[in-house]
């Protein structure tokens, strides 16, 4: 309960950035079964740029998801439609969409849109 | 729709007490909730709770729009039907239960599908609209035509243990649309139903319930909605923590339902929707042609 | 009870298919279902929902205890009533209903109230209680007995436009029961009922239908609960974040109900109860020797 | 969203203490018929004593309060049988209950318990 999590103060950092990844609405079926994953995310890409969620995206589609199934998540090098992203329970949209720079302690939710009633 | 003059009867006064002398209500609410006229969109595990509690609480006129008829497989989650209505349309069964539950609203069976030719007319005559149906096709259909006649959905959906409510188009021509929220489609074969992925009885019956509360806001205008912003919640039964509040985008200057599209062509009109040139079902990875519902 | 045979008919396997697919339930937490046995206390707005969704994923017997009669300022909330059913029991009334929903349960009703002098006989055929209940008394009697007969509560409660709902001594001897979170009952003129403040009737059939999900997490064994810990949430449907998940305390060792009083006169047996020493009614400040529900 | 809450660092301080003060199951009737409150609470009670929730709940019962019924908040000195005290979400029994030393940021949340069903 007591543990606190702010984003890392404006600076320069090379540390791995830690992040809450969360699946719902059947996403968690790609990625193990499980809806939370704690993870660590390399601070910049592969050209020095600073991680942002569309790097994030890649990564976790090349490391945390175990379904062969890749086009569920990806599709056409974007977020498959009916997929909803979330940035600390804010839709992505608000932060800045995929240039949003992740920061230490982000929560990401992935919603996969449910369509039966 | 609102000058509509109502008045309430002695007995109303008894049947409703409880809700009235709540401040959010009042009689201006109760009032307000009879002079409303709601469209329930598919009479299935979202569609029965929300028609018991929206019918329970007074709304004068209560439509309910489904073509399919009762099936056993339902009862686990679509409780206003039963055992000895199936093979019933699913409307009559659900309006033989309502009318037992509250006699007072008017209730309006539409035994058909809703389609691109009958959705104008048939939404024409009601103020809100609630989404209970289980495709995005329909989906979109609901969508386009709420905001064309000025109408707030209460979208709602679930599958497995999961539920996910949005309200949409509220207040009209300031909240976001279902695509603003969604402009492409999904893929179809990343559409489950609830025959295909299972369903949980209460979580979609939560939901739907949910939808009952948010119709209740909207129509007795309590909070007062001026931003044009909306909130989605997520319901996941086994989560560890079940319910999250989303903070969702608002109107999008380009949307082609609520918006205006760089491409003016692309708008969506009466006129696109009622000459066939919105082919729902093959836009959503469909069949073309296909009938919808 | 676990070890009760069970099989399934061909017309159980169809109704209940949607729910049997999903890997939470599956046909092992099917028969789980039909095993149990839970007993509802209160047909009211909590009541309800819980029991028509109960009914509907096929708990083999469902009891119900009310000693009340339907009026018609109840059915805004209590959906599984209806207003040809004014002036009949409510468990007659709920029975009628349910049965029609699905015929399989054994239906297994109550008109009486729960006593202190009945309590203990009833609630020792039922392998899960919800509390469903419009009073502080009857809750801290519905606690101490399930405590006793080793039963986890699924108690919910709803007032205005507000719920609360909380699951007790679960694991039996591992969970926290009601006294451990409430040591004191609340003074009685803090105690408002839904007669005098008032109720939204889907706020507390949001209530009731969360209820049936815990049930059914509970008796289908899913998620393994094997912590001492309980969360409560809470519902404002008029409130900015309408859901909160709320942390609560764990067992206490000096519970007179589960744990071992330092004055071990103190602790609640079932001779205490049975002989009328248990007072709560005058424990909850009301006057002395009324029985409750 | 993007306002980030996190407790001040262990560290002497007087200025005063920002807190959300909620209201939940008709206590909210008490208190101005609002749910939610931001205060300012003076970092030390008038014994030089640093604030601890008991030293908030007397300033809530005086200053925040407007109701005369204080019986239905604060009782023989202690919170009112049935009203529950969660800091950040968790019980106050959790947190060292009347002890707990309130920090910058911190959500309390007073719950009265529901009975109607
Ligand atoms: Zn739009
Ligand atoms: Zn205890």
């Amino acid at each position: 309960m007591n543990e606190q999590q702010g984003p890392s103060a404006n600076g320069v950092r090379s540390n791995p950035i830690s992040l809450n990844i969360e699946f719902s609405g059947g996403l968690e079926i790609l990625f193990s079964n499980q809806r939370d994953h704690r993870i660590q995310l390399p601070a910049k890409d592969s050209s020095g740029e600073p991680a942002n969620i569309m790097f994030l995206v890649h990564y976790l589609c090349e490391n945390l998801m175990k379904d062969r199934r890749k086009d569920l998540f990806l599709l056409h090098g974007g977020i498959r439609p009916g997929i909803l992203v979330l940035i600390n329970d804010a839709d992505w949209e608000l932060e800045g969409e995929e240039e949003y720079l992740v920061q230490d302690g982000d929560i990401i939710l992935f919603v996969s849109t449910l369509h039966g009633g | 729709a609102n000058e509509r003059e109502v008045t309430l009867s002695l007995e109303e006064y008894k049947r409703y007490g409880r809700q009235m002398i709540l401040p959010e209500i009042g009689i201006e609410g109760q009032m307000s909730l009879k002079r409303s006229r709601v469209l329930i969109v598919g009479a299935g595990g979202l569609g029965c709770p929300a028609a018991a509690y929206l019918a329970g609480a007074g709304v004068g006129t209560l439509g309910i729009i489904d073509h399919d008829t009762v099936e056993n497989s339902n009862l686990h989650r679509q409780i206003i039907h039963s055992t000895s209505r199936v093979g019933v349309p699913k409307v009559v069964s659900a309006i033989t239960y309502l009318r037992d539950l509250n006699p007072h609203p008017n209730y309006v069976p539409h035994v058909e599908p809703l389609t691109t030719e009958n959705a104008l007319q048939i939404m024409a005559g009601y103020d809100l609209v609630l989404d209970c149906t289980d495709h995005p096709a329909i989906r979109y259909l609901i969508n386009d035509v709420a905001v064309i006649m000025n109408i707030p959905i209460v979208s709602a959906s679930a599958l497995r243990t999961d539920g996910q409510l949005v309200v949409l188009n509220n207040p009209p021509s300031v909240g976001p649309c279902y695509r603003c929220i969604w402009p492409r489609p999904p893929p179809a074969e990343s559409v489950v139903g609830c025959g295909e992925g299972g369903i949980l009885g209460p979580v979609v019956g939560l939901m739907g319930v949910m939808q009952a509360i948010e119709a209740i806001k909207i129509i007795t205008k309590n909070p007062v909605q001026e931003v044009g912003r909306t909130t989605m919640t997520l319901f996941a039964a086994y989560g560890a923590s079940p319910f999250r509040c989303l903070k969702m985008r608002g109107r999008k200057a380009g949307c082609i339902a609520c918006g205006s599209p760089e491409r003016m062509e692309e708008k969506i009109t009466r006129e696109s929707i009622e000459d066939g040139r919105m082919d729902y079902v093959a836009f959503c990875g469909g069949r073309a042609g296909v009938r919808v519902l």
